[in-house]
C-alpha cells in the first residue's frame, strides 16, 4: 500500500514538473530574465526543468518497479464504467460536486454561528461550566430542592388557578411528575428535577397520561413543542420558583385554545390548526405563522 | 387302631382350636395396642367393631368346642411330666415372654380346671341358700330385681336416645348442600319465586312513571304479600328449618337417590 | 371522540349526487386533506305492535367509526332514550321481531372519509333503499371534546369549504354545549337528519 | 397499508358482519349450565377446594356484587301460546362505572334428556350503557323481580364457576339491609359457547363430579320444581 502511495506521489510530482515546463514555455521570456543573455538564461532554465523531469521520470519508473502485481483483477464496482464514458457532461459529476461543496460550506457556517451562540451559555440549565468551585457552592441549585418544598410551590400554583387541576406523583425517587388538567381542553405531564422543569408532554382530554408517547392530535404535538420553548425561556437558575410559576401562568392561557382566534389574522384556523402559540409576555394567542 | 384314629382326631382338633385361640389372642393384642397407642383418634364405632370381632371369635370357638366331631376335652387329663425351678428359654419364647419358669407353684395355676377351693365353697353355700328360700320371697325379690332392671333399662335407653339425637346432629354437619335450598335458589333466580315484589310495593327503586300505583287493587295485592313475608321470615328464624327441609326435599325431589 | 357537526349540503338543481360529492371532494383535497377509507352510518327503525299501547319506535344505528357498538334510540310520545350496546344487540332485536317489527326501509349515509390535520371529514350520500336523497357532511374536530369551546372554530372550518350555507349549530347540541361530547351525540344528529329525509320522502312519495 | 388501499376498501354494514359471524358460528350464543347449592357452613370448604381446582390460583377468588333485574315483555299478538320474552339487566354494585349487562335467556333444553349432561339454553349477552333500564321500561317491558347477588367467581379454562348468595331487595331500604333468601349459596357452573360445541358439556360434568359430594351440581328444571309457597 505504501509503495502505491509513493508511486502515486511520484506520478504527481512528475506531472507537476511537466506542467512547469509547459508553463515556462508558454510564458516565454519574462522580465526577470534580465536584459542581456536572456535567451541563454531561458534555455538553461528549460534545461534545468527537463532535467528535473527526467529525474522524476526515473523516480516514477523506480516506484512502478517496486509495485507488486495486484492479486487478481481489481474490483472497482461501478467506477469501472467511468472509464467507458468519455464525455464529461454525461457523468454529471460536476454539478453534484458543487452542490456538496455548497452544503459543507453552509454546515460550516451554521455550526460556527451555533457555537458562538451556545458559548454565550444562555440556555445551559445546569452549572456544568468550569467556573470556580467556590462560586458554585454559593449558588442556589434549582434541582436540589426537598420534595416538601416542591409540593408547597406546586400547591400554591394549584390554588392560583381554579380551572387547572394538578396532581403530583413521584414514580422515580424524589423527582416529581406533575399531571395537569386544563379544564376539559387539554392535559399535560410535566417532569421536574427538583424545581426545574425538565420535560413537558401535552395531550388531549381523555388521552393516557404518560411521559413517553406523543399525543394523537397534531395540535397537542405542536403545543408540546411550544411548551418546550417556553420552559427554556422561563428558566432561571436563581429564581426557580418564579420560573415554574411563570411557566404555569403561560401554560394556563391555553384554556382558550379552541375558543380564542389569533390576535393577528383574526381567524381561528390556519393550516387547519388553531392558534397554538401564546405570547410569552402578553399571553395573546397567535398562529405559528402569525407570531413573527 | 381305634386309639390311633382317636389320637389323630384329637390332634387335628387341637390344631384347629389352637388356631382359633391364636386368632383371638392376636385380636385382643391388637385391640390393646390400639387402646394404648391410638386412643386419641380411636372412635367409638371402631372400638365396637373390635368388640364385635372378639365376640364372634369367642362364639365360634365355643361352638367348635361343643361340636360332636370334637372329642370331649373334659375327659382328657394333662399330666405335667417335668417341673423344674430352672428358667426355661424355650418356654419363654413359646409364651412370648409371659411364662419363664414351669415350676411347682406356677403349674397348678395354669393347669387348673376347677375354681379355687374357697370360691367353690362359697358357691355351694349360695346354692344351698337359694334352694332353701320360700316361693314368696323369691317372687318378691324377683319383682324387686326386675323393677330395678327396668329402671336401669329406662335410664340407659333414655341416655341412648339423647346420645343418638346428638350424634345425628353431629353427622348432619357433614351434609354440605341441600336440594331444597338449590331448588329455592334456582327458582328465585330463574323465576323470581320469593323475590317478586307484589303490586303496589317496592316501587321505590323504580322510576315513578313506570307503573302508577293508582288503579291497582292495593288491598288484594298487599295481604298475601304480608303473609308470605311472615312465613318466609319465620322459616328463616327456626334453626331446625334446614333439617326438616332436607327430609321433605328427599321425599319430593324427583331425582333423589 | 371529538366534537362533530353534521351538516346537510343543499343540492343544486343541475347536479346529481355523485357530482356533488365529487365537487366537495375536490374542494377538500385542495385544502390538503387525504382520503382515509370509507364510512357508513345506517339506521333501521322498528315499530311496536299496536297491542303494546301507544306507538314506540326503536331506531337502531351503526357507525363504521365505532364498529363494535350498536346505537339505539327509543322514541315514545314523551321522550327519547338513547342506548349504546354491543354488536349483539342486533341479535336481540331479531328476537323481538314479533313485538317490534321493521316497517320502514333502511336509510344510510355512505361515502369517502378524509383527514386534514386534526379534522376528520366525511362526505356521505344518503340513500333510502338505494334511492339517493341528499348529501350529509360530517366534520369532526378530534382534539376538542366540549362543543362550547370550539363552536367558532368549527363554524369557520365549515364555512371554509361549504360556503355561506353554514349558519346554526345542530339543535341537539344546543343544550349540551358544556358537556363532554359522546359518540351518541353524533348518532343523534344523524337520526335527526335521517328522520327529516324520511319525512320528505314520505311527502314526495 | 397505503392510503390508496384504504380508499378502495369497501365498508360493510354491521348487519353483514353480524350475519357472517352467525354463519361461521363464532358468536357464543349457547349457555351450558349446571346448578347446585352449598350451605353457608360449608362454603369455606367449597371456596378452598375451588381455589385449588381453578385457574386463578394466585390471585384468589374474584368477588362480585351485582344487582339483577328481570324484565319480561309479553307477546300477545302471535296466535301461538303467549310466551313472554325474558330479559335480564345486571349491574355491578361494586364497580359503578362498568357497563351494564343486558341478557336474553331462552328456554332451557335438555333438562329431561338423560343423555345430555347439562342444561343448554340460548343466551345473548350485551354490554350496554346504564340507560338500559329506562330503555326497556319505555319499550314496554315490565320488571318482574329483582335481587342482589354477591359472591365469588372462579375460572377453569372456558368454564365459569360462581358461588353466590342471593338477597331479596329491601323495600326502598339501603342495599346493606338486604336479607338472604336462603341459608345456602347458589353454585353455578356455566360456559358460554357457540352452538354445537357439546364436548364442553362433558368437561363440565367431570368438573362437577370433582366437587361431589360437597356440592351436587345438576340440571335443575325449575319448571318442575315443587312450589311450596305461592
Amino acid at each position: 500500500m505504501e509503495n502505491l502511495y509513493a508511486a502515486l506521489t511520484s506520478v504527481k510530482v512528475l506531472r507537476c514538473s511537466v506542467g512547469q515546463i509547459f508553463n515556462s514555455l508558454a510564458n516565454g521570456i519574462r522580465a526577470d530574465h534580465g536584459e542581456e543573455g536572456r535567451d541563454t538564461k531561458f534555455l538553461s532554465e528549460i534545461e534545468e526543468l527537463l532535467n528535473a523531469v527526467t529525474h522524476h521520470l526515473r523516480d516514477v519508473e523506480q516506484a512502478v518497479n517496486n509495485l507488486s502485481q495486484p492479486p487478481g483483477p481489481l474490483t472497482l464496482g461501478n467506477t469501472n464504467f467511468l472509464s467507458q464514458e468519455c464525455t464529461q457532461e454525461r457523468q454529471a459529476l460536476y454539478s453534484q460536486l458543487v452542490l456538496s461543496y455548497k452544503w459543507t460550506d453552509k454546515i460550516h457556517e451554521y455550526s460556527n454561528h451555533a457555537a458562538a451562540l451556545l458559548s454565550q451559555n444562555s440556555l445551559k440549565r445546569s452549572y456544568m461550566n468550569p467556573g470556580s468551585a467556590k462560586r458554585r457552592r454559593t449558588q442556589t441549585s434549582s434541582h436540589n430542592v426537598s420534595p416538601q418544598a416542591v409540593d408547597t410551590v406546586i400547591s400554591a400554583i394549584d390554588r392560583q388557578f381554579n380551572d387547572m387541576t394538578m396532581s403530583i406523583s413521584r414514580p422515580f425517587a424524589t423527582n416529581a411528575v406533575l399531571q395537569v388538567s386544563l379544564g376539559r381542553v387539554l392535559q399535560a405531564v410535566i417532569a421536574f428535577k427538583g424545581l426545574m422543569i425538565e420535560w413537558v408532554v401535552v395531550k388531549g382530554y381523555g388521552e393516557a397520561f404518560d411521559l413517553w408517547t406523543d399525543s394523537r392530535h397534531k395540535v397537542f404535538r405542536k403545543i408540546t413543542e411550544n411548551s418546550h420553548a417556553a420552559m427554556l425561556h422561563f428558566y432561571s437558575p436563581t429564581l426557580p420558583e418564579l420560573a415554574v410559576r411563570s411557566f404555569m401562568t403561560w401554560f394556563h392561557s391555553y384554556i382558550t385554545l379552541f375558543s380564542e382566534p389569533c390576535k393577528k389574522c383574526g381567524s381561528h384556523l390556519h393550516c387547519a390548526l388553531p392558534p397554538t402559540w401564546r405570547d410569552l409576555r402578553t399571553l395573546e394567542p397567535f398562529h405559528e405563522e402569525c407570531k413573527l | 387302631m381305634k386309639m390311633q384314629r382317636e389320637e389323630k382326631q384329637l390332634e387335628t382338633a387341637l390344631d384347629a382350636i389352637l388356631l382359633r385361640v391364636n386368632d383371638l389372642k392376636n385380636s385382643i393384642g391388637s385391640m390393646i395396642f390400639k387402646l394404648e397407642n391410638e386412643s386419641e383418634n380411636l372412635n367409638w364405632p371402631n372400638l365396637l367393631d373390635n368388640f364385635a370381632l372378639l365376640s364372634s371369635q369367642l362364639v365360634s370357638l365355643s361352638k367348635m368346642l361343643g361340636h360332636d366331631k370334637y372329642p370331649l376335652l373334659r375327659t382328657l387329663a394333662i399330666i405335667p411330666l417335668e417341673l423344674s425351678p430352672e428358667r426355661d428359654e424355650q418356654l419363654l419364647r413359646l409364651t412370648e415372654g409371659r411364662v419363664a419358669i414351669f415350676s411347682h407353684d406356677l403349674a397348678p395355676d395354669y393347669l387348673r380346671t376347677k375354681p379355687v377351693p374357697e370360691v367353690e365353697q362359697k358357691m355351694i353355700q349360695l346354692e344351698h341358700k337359694a334352694s332353701n328360700l320360700s316361693f314368696e320371697t323369691v317372687q318378691k325379690q324377683m319383682t324387686a330385681y326386675s323393677k330395678v332392671v327396668g329402671h336401669v333399662w329406662e335410664i340407659v335407653s333414655k341416655a341412648r336416645e339423647e346420645w343418638e339425637t346428638e350424634g345425628s346432629g353431629r353427622s348432619g354437619s357433614a351434609i354440605t348442600s341441600s336440594l331444597a335450598d338449590t331448588n329455592t335458589l334456582v327458582a328465585a333466580v330463574a323465576m323470581g319465586k320469593g323475590l317478586k315484589v307484589c303490586d303496589g310495593m317496592g316501587q321505590g327503586q323504580l322510576p315513578p312513571n313506570m307503573m302508577g300505583p293508582s288503579g291497582r287493587p292495593v288491598g288484594g295485592g298487599q295481604l298475601p304479600s304480608n303473609q308470605l313475608q311472615q312465613q318466609m321470615g319465620s322459616m328463616g328464624k327456626v334453626p331446625s328449618g334446614i333439617k326438616t327441609n332436607i327430609k321433605s326435599a328427599n321425599q319430593m325431589h324427583p331425582y333423589s337417590r | 371522540m371529538g366534537v362533530t357537526i353534521l351538516h346537510q349540503f343543499p343540492m343544486l338543481e343541475n347536479r346529481t349526487g355523485p357530482q356533488t360529492i365529487e365537487f366537495l371532494t375536490k374542494r377538500i383535497v385542495a385544502l390538503g386533506a387525504v382520503q382515509m377509507g370509507q364510512f357508513l352510518v345506517d339506521c333501521d327503525s322498528y315499530i311496536s305492535m299496536p297491542s303494546l299501547g301507544p306507538q314506540r319506535t326503536v331506531h337502531v344505528l351503526h357507525n363504521s367509526e365505532q364498529p363494535a357498538s350498536v346505537f339505539s334510540i327509543l322514541e315514545t310520545n314523551t321522550k327519547t332514550i338513547p342506548l349504546v350496546a354491543d354488536g349483539l344487540f342486533d341479535l336481540l332485536m331479531l328476537k323481538m321481531t314479533p313485538i317490534y317489527t321493521k316497517k320502514v326501509a333502511k336509510i344510510e349515509s355512505k361515502g369517502p372519509r378524509f383527514e386534514l390535520a386534526d379534522f376528520c371529514i366525511k362526505l356521505g350520500s344518503v340513500t333510502i333503499s338505494q334511492n339517493f336523497k341528499g348529501v350529509l357532511v360530517e366534520v369532526e374536530y378530534r382534539p376538542c371534546v366540549v362543543p362550547s369551546n370550539c363552536v367558532g372554530l368549527m363554524r369557520e372550518f365549515l364555512q371554509g369549504f361549504l360556503g355561506s350555507c353554514v349558519q346554526s349549530l345542530p339543535a341537539c347540541l344546543q343544550n349540551k354545549m358544556d358537556e363532554v361530547y359522546q359518540p351518541m351525540d353524533t348518532i343523534q344528529q344523524y337520526l335527526d337528519h335521517f328522520l327529516n329525509f324520511r319525512k320528505m320522502a314520505g311527502y314526495s312519495g | 397499508m397505503d392510503s390508496k388501499d384504504w380508499a378502495q376498501m369497501p365498508v360493510c354494514t354491521a348487519m353483514d358482519t353480524l350475519s357472517s359471524a352467525l354463519k361461521s358460528n363464532i358468536i357464543p350464543n349457547q349457555e351450558y349450565l349446571l346448578q347446585g347449592s352449598v350451605l353457608d357452613s360449608a362454603v369455606e370448604v367449597l371456596l378452598h377446594r375451588l381455589r385449588g381446582l381453578c385457574d386463578n390460583v394466585d390471585t384468589g377468588p374474584e368477588t362480585f356484587h351485582d344487582h339483577e333485574m328481570c324484565f319480561s315483555i309479553l307477546n300477545v299478538e302471535s296466535g301461538t301460546s303467549p310466551q313472554p320474552l325474558l330479559l335480564r339487566v345486571r349491574r355491578a354494585l361494586d364497580y359503578q362505572d362498568m357497563p351494564w349487562q343486558l341478557r336474553y335467556i331462552g328456554q332451557p333444553e335438555g333438562t329431561g334428556d338423560k343423555s345430555r349432561p347439562t342444561i343448554v339454553r340460548s343466551s345473548i349477552d350485551i354490554g350496554t350503557t346504564s340507560a338500559v333500564v329506562d330503555f326497556l321500561t319505555e319499550m314496554g317491558c315490565r320488571m318482574d323481580f329483582e335481587y342482589i347477588v354477591r359472591g365469588y367467581m372462579f375460572r377453569k379454562g372456558r368454564m365459569k364457576i360462581t358461588v353466590s348468595k342471593i338477597f331479596k331487595m329491601g323495600q326502598g331500604k339501603p342495599p346493606e339491609s338486604v336479607e338472604p333468601i336462603s341459608q345456602s349459596y347458589l353454585v353455578e357452573l356455566s360456559v358460554l359457547a357457540p352452538s354445537g360445541q357439546d364436548a364442553i358439556a362433558e368437561d363440565m360434568k367431570s368438573f362437577a363430579d370433582q366437587l361431589r359430594p360437597l356440592v351436587i351440581l345438576d340440571k335443575v328444571d325449575y319448571k318442575r320444581l315443587p312450589m311450596p309457597i305461592g
